[in-house]
Formats: C-alpha cells, structure tokens, sequence
C-alpha cells in the first residue's frame, strides 16, 4: 500500500479532503505537520488547497519558509512525486520547486466553478494515467490562479513538455491557458483545479480521480 | 536606534496587472479622465533596529528580496520613512 | 469607586429609568465603568429588550431538540450520533459603513457562535438586501459585501452554499447583511457557555484587544443612521467601531478550540461576540451562578493606553473565553503553542457573594491585578439576564387599509408576458461563483438551487448515510403588506425549498431585522411577524431553536420593509445519490403538484409579485397561510425525492418549488438549467403565470400514469402541465420564448447590472 | 502634460492590521529580528494629464478619496512620482 503524505500548515483547508481522496484510492495517507523536518518513509506528498498561514503577503510566500519545506525540497530534488493543488501549487512556485507564479484572476474575483481541462502532457506523476487530449471536468476554487512567467521560462516549459493541463476555457487569465504545470523531471507538479473536489458522481463528477489514481500509483522515485 | 522604514513593492515590467487595468478601465466613468498607466502596487512600513539608517536600510531591502516579493514578477525597493 | 456624573448614562445609550434601575440593584450610584457594562449589556443589540417579551411566544420543543434559543446556538439531533448546530445573525450597520470588513467579520461572529458548542463549522449561508443597482453605491455595497463573505469564509475554511440576494428601494441606506452558519459534532461533545467549578480559570484566547469595535453593539447596531443618505453621514465619532476580520486567526482559533474540547480540558466555552470581555464573562457566570474575577492587566492589549472600559467592552475579533480547572492549564498552554493561539488567564471563578436578602448572586468584579483593587462589581446575571424588558407601543400602519386596497391583481398586463417574464429572470451566480461551496467534500447540492443539500460528514463525525438540507428565505414584499402572514408564507415558502431536496424540515432559526422599535409601526409589524412565524412553525411543526434580532434599521426615519429571514435546517435520511434537480429530459411529462389555486379571495393573488413590484405596483394582498393543504403537499414532495436519494429508481426527473416568479418563472429556472424547453398549455392569464404563493411543486416525469397514482394515492392535487422537449418555452398564446434567450438573460443580468454606469 | 503620481493606502490608526501583523510574527522565525510595528499598505502609479504638477496631485488626492481608499478604515495620500 502506497504511504502518502498531506503537509499540513496553519490556514490549510483541504488536508481532509486530499486525505479523503488518497482513502478512495486505496492508499495510506497521513498529515505531515509543517513544523516536521523529517518526511522519509512516504511515497508521495501532497500539499493541498487552502490559505496557508492566511495567504498573507502573497499565497505561499510565508508557508515555503516552513520548516517543512526544506524537507520538501530534498524529496523532491531526489525524484519523490510532490503534488501541490491549489495553495499546494501556488507554495511550490513561491519555494522555486515549480517555476513561475500565481497571480490574481484577471476578473479580480475569487472562483468556484467547474472547468473544463485538456490533458497536454501525460509526463507528470500526475497525468501519467490519462491521455493527451483527454478532457476532464474539475472545478477550481482560488482567488490567486492566473499562471504567470516570463518568455524564456514559457518557452522552456513548452519544450521540455512541462505543461500537464490546460483550460478549455480560461477563467483566469492563466498565461497560454495553463492549468498545471510539472518540473522538468515530472516528479513535481501543481495545479489549481482540485481533483480531490472530482472523485464521487455524488458529489457531481469523478474525472479527478485519473489524475490522482496516477499520483497514487506512480512508481517511487529515486531516493 | 529604530528606523522608520519603507518598502515599495511594484510588479515588474511587462507583468499584467489586471488590478491596475481594472481600475483604469473604471475611471471615466466615474468622471477621471486623463489618467493612464495605473498600476497597483504593495507598501511595507516597518520600524528595524539598527546601529544607524544606513544599516538598517540594508537590512530592509534583504528583507525585501527574500520575503516581502516575488522577484518572479515584483521589484522590491526600501526607503526610508519618516517618525509618526 | 467614584461615581459617574449624572449625564454619562445617556452618553452610553443608557436612559434615566434604567439609570434608577441600575442604582437599584447596585443599592448605590454605579461607576463610571460599572455604567459602561451596563451601556452594553443592556444595548437593545444584547439585551433583546424590546423583542424580548414578544420572541416567547415562538414555538421552541421538539423531541430533536438538543439545544433551543438562549444559547450561542441552537442545536439538534439528527441523528446516527450527530448533532447539528445553527444560528444566524446579523451585521447590517457595520456593512453600510465599510462593507467588506462589515460582511467579513459578521462571518467570523457566526462561525464562533457555532463553534462555541463544540461543532465544526461545516456551512455559511448569506441572506443579503440591497437597494437598486442602478445606484454607483448599492453596486459599490454588493462588490464589498459579498468579497467580504468570499475573502473571509473562503480563507477560515467553511463552505458558503448559500444565501439571498434582494434588491428593494427601502434597502438603499440600509443594507441588510445577514449570515448563518451550521456545524456537525458527535452529539456526546456537546458543550454549553458556562463557568462552574470554584477555583476555575477563564482563559482568553485568540487576538488581542484593541480599540475596535468599542460601543459597537450600543452605537453601530442599537440605533438607526440619522441622515438621509444613511451611512455616509456617520459622524466621525462613529467610526473606530469599524473592525477588521482576521479569517487566519480564526482558523487556528477554530482548530485549537475543537482539539481543546475534544480532549475534553475545556470545562465551558464562550464566543466574544458583541460587548466582548464583559459580555462573555458575564454571561457564562451567570449561566453557571457563580462570581467571576477579571483581570484587566492580564488581557494582552494591541494599543497602548486602554482603559478599563475600553479593554472590557471592546469587540476586537477572532477571541474566544474558556473555563478551565487549573491541572489543565499546562496542556491547554502547550495546544495553543501548537496552533500559534495566544492563551491568557484573565479570569478566576469565585464563590457567589451573599446580598442583603440572603440570596447568592454571582458578582463579576473587575480588578487590577487579581486580589487587586476593584474597579467594578455587579451581579453577573443584572448584566446578562436582567436587563429591562420594554413593551413599546405598537400600532397597526395608518395607511395599510389603503395600501392593501390598492391592489394590482387586477392590473391589465402593460407590457407582453414574454418581457414580463424575462425582466424577473435573474442568475446570482455572479455571487455564489465567488464562495467556495464544496470544501470538505460534503457538497451535494450547491448554491443556486432550491436548498443547499450536504451530506452528513466531517471532522471527527461518526459515519452517517444521513444529510442536512439548509435554506434561508424571506419576502419583505409580503411582510410589508401583512407582516403576520407574509412570515408564516416565508416559513412555508422554506419548507418548500427542503422538500426539493427530499429533505424533511427539523428547525428554524430566524433573523428579525426591523426599523426602529421606538416607531410603533414598527413594535406592531415585529409582533405580528412573531406571531406569524409561530403560526407557521406551528402549522408545519417545526421548533425555532434560535436566532437574532435587529432592529433599527432605518435611515433618515425611514424604516426598511419588515424583513424577518427564515433558516431552515432539514434531514435527509440516507443521502446516496443525488436529488434529480432542475433538469428535465425530453419527451418528459410537466405536473403541477399542490393546490392549483391560492387560499384567500383571490385565486392567483399579485400583491407583492417581483411581476408587480417591477411595475412599481407594491399595494395588495398576500394569499392566505392554509396548513392543512401546505402539509400533505410538503411531505409528499420530500417523500418522493428522498425516495431517490436514498438511491431507489424512480420516474421523478426533476423538481422545483413555485416561488418568486411564479409558475412561469419556475418553469423559465428549469429551462435555463437543462438547454431543453417546455410546451405547456394555456394557463389563466397573467395571474397564474406571475403568482408567487407557495405549496405548488413544477416536477417532471418519465411515467405520467404512475406519478399521477402516487399522488391521488398521497391526496395531492396534480395538475398537467405539458412536455418537456424543443429548444422554446410555450405557455399557451402568452408566452413564446426561446431557451437561449432565457438562458442568455438569466446569466447575464445581474453582471450587466453591476457593469451599468449611471 | 502627463504627470507620474503615487497614491499610498494605508490602514488609520488604531485599524487593526493582520496581514502585518502576521509577517511581523513569522519574521523571527526568518532570522529577520528588530523588525516591529509592521503595517501593509497598498500604492497606485499612475500617469495624470493635467495642466501642471500641482493640479495633477489634486486630483490624484481626488481620485484617492474616492476611488482607492475607504476613508472609514484607510487614509490616502498623494505624491509626485517619478518618470519612468
Ligand atoms: N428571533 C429570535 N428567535 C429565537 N431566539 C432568538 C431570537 N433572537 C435571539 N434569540 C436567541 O437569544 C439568544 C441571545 O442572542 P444573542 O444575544 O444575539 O447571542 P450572542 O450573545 O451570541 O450574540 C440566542 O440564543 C438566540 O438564539
Ligand atoms: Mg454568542
């Protein structure tokens, strides 16, 4: 059984629901408290969505100084899968594991809906298990999820197939409509969409369970 | 000694500042014409103990690189504030 | 102690009689701190003085019921070893004046309210009242208002499923911002806002206190705004009792104080709400009949040079009181570290003092320095329980003979049904998009539906098949024009949006905002409203297990519409798939379920219609409350959907209840929701199109034959309505409109009215 | 003529803070120690059309009362710019 992490800071709010999701899929999931500075023994780690020490300053620029963090780094630096959703993503930009950043929407309003994603690389721990072109419904939930980088970075992400998923439609004025981006080796990966919100036709869809399916199950990496 | 310190964060050029826009687009109707090139900003008052002003300017401006911006798409800037 | 000089008292809201009052139970002339408490405690915003005699007569058992009105929070038994927790409040005053922070710290108070009882805070809804949107200022209150609820709610991690949104003239000065908030706890940790335990400490937790929010209960939220332009002529003297929200602190000040209860050190819990420090500890003195001595140096300040009163009465946010025994204070100490909450003892419980007649009465004494020197002391419970109770005098409106006269029943339809139609067609999805309404994955049925339909689970909850339903609900149209009526329609009316749900309703909490109680037009309306909800609780069983009372809202001496908000909370039993909703499929059969006609003189009743309102037609008469009939239609509509949430097939595809909007609104909402349109034949003129009374069902069905037989068999009228199918809604000759004009309109309204430029 | 111009926004007296107050908090724990009373505001940048420099701050002092600050809870002020 796959051993899963969920990095908990003050402010975090879908620990419970990523805990949830990893529950379905058959794996073990624990919470990693961010003042941890040990993390070895999991297979995966995911930081979920929330407002992580209240989104001050800007989302995720004071939790990437937890101590938690630079465990985080060296996790992910010896290839373990990393899976930052929403506030997750946007602390993994703030701590340079993910390039770029995560501005407010271009509507300048906070936004729950569904969207719609297309699948633009299958190299990600986390988009392993899906097919390019695919289409998944996600909803998104966040004030701060326009993607945002400069030429040269765009341009190395489009190259070294770093794109995970896009938006159908873009809701947020997400540069080249990015939903989700990985690091270079795929290991490390965020997305502002919650697949954890997309796991039950109770709830109004499963679509995100191909994605975290293929996080859960991804082969451990070298460490 | 505590200096009055003041740090301006603005986002870098050629970053869209839908915020700015926002606000610009709104103006005229509002009767403000002539105003363009707005852009929304971030400012951090802070007093910072220090041997003396020069010090603790330098203090602040790692302050603001390290923490209070995200050069990805912010320069940061401190200047010195007044008592008050 | 010295005393305070003569005039202070009214300086503190405080009239003359109540100064006598006070001196009486003191048996001396009060400080000027001890006249301070009392300024608060004894505001109409704390002490429901004028409401107070009349709020007994709502009905308040059943056997469900854990916990009724008196408490931070009403609290039942829903079931599988789950209580479910509910109130709703208002913060209407602070909103006018700077509407984020006004919204967003009225949903901090809810939430400790809630999470005062022991339950997670699982759900928020926001009843909201604005003036018209062509005005730069009501659209300048709606963006900050509801960015308040979204920056607040979204960041302390509570779902926001749901709401009102009105727009009425009488709101333009006086924006209504109400909020409620339900939780989930295992019902063996329910836990109630009382000190007992001589020796015990009370411990401060959360923010620290600052000049904010001083007076706010007594200034802000127990007297109207003077000038005719409402809140923009507050005088500056009002204005430090704006507070800002602090959603961070609140998380970790929710998450310690569940951990502190769930490790069961927490003897009894309070919120600091309205009159703060004073506020909280008397009260769980009281409560517990004991004395409290309060430290005003332990309490960490934010600002320097606080005075007493300032430091007991300030409403800061984000602070919480518990009662301790002093073995725990090390782990309590050491919890609140972990969740970087700060914990400060500034309390001790006392033995109750004896007074002249022998009685023991709980004294709250303010000191400097525990065993230091007295600065107040007064009986906790003359604070908190026995402020006076005020029968104001009411009259009925000289004019409503008149204004019920005048009548638009009979109006000859001006413009075209087909614009009529589309004019009341408005989509608050602008609104909701900006509330996260799914976290902690219990979400079933969201905002813009009927009711908001949540399984039964959270955080430390045992497992339960079970979900809540939860639905706000108002109509200041019908209260204006009878507010005795219009208030039982208003709890039929939510009983109604439940039973879309397939949930059967269990409680009400309720929010009385009002005009000024010194008007006795206003006395009679808030009476009659009263009397009105418990005939409709009555009529549909349902116990009021809690709520609050605003009232001076008014402006210039203008007093808004009656406006009492009904919160219902309802229970379904097993929730496994989800309700059928508002979508139809082609070819399906169209039925009216419930009584065809409105009770009353009228047959189809448009006083007090959005149809009527849009045509600046506000006089008439509302349809009478008819239980007997309102009831076998209710339970038979929630008995079918519960059916298949409970995962049975059925030949029910869809379902909406008959509200604002009429038939044909309700039939334009399910058009819009599907992309598949309607051919229904002729109805009886406008009047049955724009018709708002409740306890009429639009529902659709595969098998017409077998639907029909369930409902003769349940004694329900059932009325054929066509068939779903096509790409255009037909009502006969009157209405003619195609699905992407419907659908075109409803989405797009309320932004292009927010966009408008004046 | 354009004239650059900067509104700064800060938070009146004796309105509470979190969001400094937070980073006031966290900053120890950074290795940032001596630094207090931290508030966080908010600047606009913007160019003005306007006869002169003085009617140009005029009616950014304007357009700040009005539009980017809410006198209740902040207080606006307006300064001369630089070109750039
Ligand atoms: N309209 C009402 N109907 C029933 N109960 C009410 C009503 N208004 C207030 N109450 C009850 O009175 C009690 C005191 O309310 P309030 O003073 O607002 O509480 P708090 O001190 O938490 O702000 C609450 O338990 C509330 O449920
Ligand atoms: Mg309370």
């Amino acid at each position: 059984m796959k051993h899963i992490g969920v990095v908990v800071f003050p402010g975090s709010n879908c620990e419970y629901d990523a805990l949830a999701a990893m529950g379905v899929l058959g794996a073990q999931a624990d919470f990693i408290w961010h003042s941890e500075t040990d993390i070895s023994g999991y297979d995966g780690v995911i930081l979920p969505g929330g407002f992580a020490h209240g989104d001050y300053l800007r989302p995720g620029a004071l939790a990437r100084f937890s101590p938690v963090m630079t465990a985080v780094a060296e996790f992910a630096n010896s290839g373990g899968a990393v899976l930052g959703i929403c506030n997750g993503f946007q602390v993994l930009t703030e701590a340079g594991l993910l390039p770029g950043a995560l501005q407010k929407n271009r509507g300048l309003t906070f936004l729950c809906q569904p969207t719609t994603l297309i699948v633009e690389s299958t190299k990600s721990v986390l988009t392993r298990g899906a097919t390019i072109g695919q289409e998944l419904i996600v909803p998104i939930n966040h004030f701060s999820g326009a993607y945002t980088c400069d030429d040269a970075t765009y341009r190395a992400l489009e190259e070294n197939d770093q794109i995970a998923l896009r938006y159908k439609e873009n809701p947020n004025g997400s540069r080249g409509d990015i939903a989700g981006v990985a690091n270079v080796g795929g290991n490390v990966v965020g997305l502002m969409p919650h697949p954890e919100r997309a796991m039950s036709n109770l709830l109004g869809g499963a679509d995100g369970r191909v994605l975290l399916e293929g996080f859960v199950n991804a082969p451990v990496g070298a460490r | 000694m505590n200096y009055p310190v003041i740090v301006d964060v603005t986002l870098r050029q050629g970053i869209a500042d839908p915020e700015g826009a926002t606000i610009e687009r709104a103006l005229p109707a509002l009767g403000f014409t002539g105003v363009t090139h707005m852009r929304a900003g971030k400012s951090f008052r802070m007093d910072i103990e220090a041997p003396d002003e020069a010090s603790a300017l330098e203090k602040a401006t790692a302050l603001a690189e390290r923490l209070l911006s995200n050069p990805v798409i912010e320069n940061a800037t401190a200047r010195s504030g007044t008592k008050g | 102690m010295s005393s305070a000089p003569e005039s202070l008292h009214r300086a503190l809201g405080l009239t003359d009689s109540e100064l006598d009052d006070i001196r009486s139970v003191l048996g001396r002339d009060p400080n000027h701190l001890e006249l301070a408490l009392y300024g608060v405690m004894w505001s109409e915003h704390c002490s429901y003085k004028s409401s107070r005699m009349h709020l007994r007569r709502l009905p308040t058992e059943a056997p469900h019921v854990l916990v009724g009105p008196g408490e931070n929070a009403g609290v039942i038994d829903a079931g599988d070893g789950i209580a479910v927790a509910i109130r709703i409040e208002s913060h209407n005053h602070p909103s006018a004046i700077e509407p984020y922070q006004g919204a967003a710290t009225g949903v901090g108070g809810i939430l400790r309210d809630v999470f005062t009882m022991g339950a997670r805070p699982l759900a928020v809804m926001d009843p909201l009242f604005f003036g018209e949107l062509k005005d730069a200022r009501q659209r300048w209150l709606v963006e900050g208002v509801v960015s308040g609820i979204s920056g607040y709610g979204n960041s302390v991690g509570v779902p926001t499923i749901g709401g009102e949104l009105t727009f009425d003239e009488c709101y333009s000065s006086n924006p209504l911002v109400n909020v409620l908030c339900a939780g989930a706890l295992p019902t063996e940790r329910l836990v109630l806002g009382v000190a007992s335990g001589l020796g015990n400490l009370a411990v401060l937790l959360g923010s620290s206190t600052g000049r904010d929010g001083i007076g706010g209960v007594s200034v802000l939220a127990s007297a109207g705004f003077s000038g005719e332009d409402g809140a923009e002529s507050l005088d500056d003297a009002k204005r430090p009792s704006v507070q800002v929200g602090d959603p961070y602190e609140e998380k970790r000040l929710i998450e310690a104080c569940l951990e502190l209860l769930d490790r069961g050190y927490v003897v009894g819990i309070q919120d600091l709400g309205g009159a703060g420090i004073v506020c909280a500890t008397s009260e769980t003195a009281a409560r517990g009949g004991v004395g409290m001595d309060v430290d005003v140096t332990a309490i960490p300040l934010r600002e320097e040079g606080m005075q007493p009163f300032e430091i007991m009465t300030s409403e800061s946010q984000e602070r919480m009181l518990a009662i301790i025994t002093p073995e725990n204070w090390p782990a309590v100490e050491e919890l609140c570290e972990k969740w970087e909450v700060r914990a400060s003892i500034i309390g001790h419980v006392v033995e109750p003092s004896v007074d002249q007649h022998g009685n023991r009465v709980g004294m709250l004494r303010v000191r400097r320095g525990f065993g230091g020197e007295i600065l107040a002391e007064v009986p906790a419970s003359s604070l908190a329980d026995e402020a006076p109770l005020y029968d104001r005098p009411r009259r009925r409106p000289a004019n409503l003979d008149a204004i019920r006269a005048d009548d638009p029943t009979h109006d000859e339809p001006v413009g075209t049904p087909n614009e009529d139609l589309l004019e009341m067609l408005i989509d608050p999805a602008w609104v909701y998009r900006q509330y996260d309404s799914q976290l902690f994955l219990n979400t079933v049925v969201g905002p813009g539906r009927d009711a908001a339909l949540l399984r039964l689970a959270g955080p430390g909850l045992p497992f339960s098949e079970r979900g809540i339903a939860l639905s706000t609900d108002s109509n200041p149209r019908w209260c204006a024009l009878d507010p005795r009526v219009g208030t039982a329609l208003t709890v039929a009316e939510s009983v109604a949006n439940l039973a879309c749900v397939g949930a059967t309703a269990k409680a009400v909490v309720n929010c009385l905002n009002f005009g000024n109680p010194e008007h006795p037009e206003v006395m009679w309306q808030l009476s009659e409203s009263i009397d009105g909800m418990a005939e409709g609780c009555n009529a549909l069983g349902l116990p009021v297990i809690g709520g609050n009372v605003s009232l001076y809202n008014e402006s210039g001496g203008n007093d808004i519409d009656p406006t009492p908000v009904v919160g219902l909370l309802g229970v379904v039993d097993s929730l496994i798939a989800p309700p059928p909703g508002w979508a139809w499929r082609e070819g399906d059969s169209l039925v009216l379920v419930g009584k065809r006609t409105a009770s009353g003189p009228e047959a189809f009743p448009l006083g007090g219609t959005r149809w009527a309102t849009n045509r600046g037609r506000r006089g008439g008469m509302v349809p009478d409350f008819d239980g007997s009939t309102l009831v076998p239609t209710f339970e038979f509509v929630a008995a079918e959907i519960a059916a298949i949430c409970a995962g049975k097939t059925s030949d029910v595809t869809a379902v909406h209840d008959v509200g604002g909007g009429g038939l044909a609104g309700a039939l334009a909402e399910m058009v819009s929701s599907n992309g598949i349109g309607a051919d229904v034949p002729e109805l009886q003129g406008h009047g049955e199109l724009f018709s708002e009374f409740p306890g009429r069902f639009v529902m659709a069905t595969n098998d017409l034959a077998a639907f029909r037989e369930r409902c003769a068999k349940a004694g329900v009228d059932a009325l054929d309505l066509g068939r779903a199918g096509g790409s255009t809604l037909t009502i006969g000759s009157s209405i003619n409109l195609s699905v992407d004009q419907i659908e075109h309109r409803r989405r797009t309204a309320l932004e292009d009215a927010l966009a408008s430029v004046d």
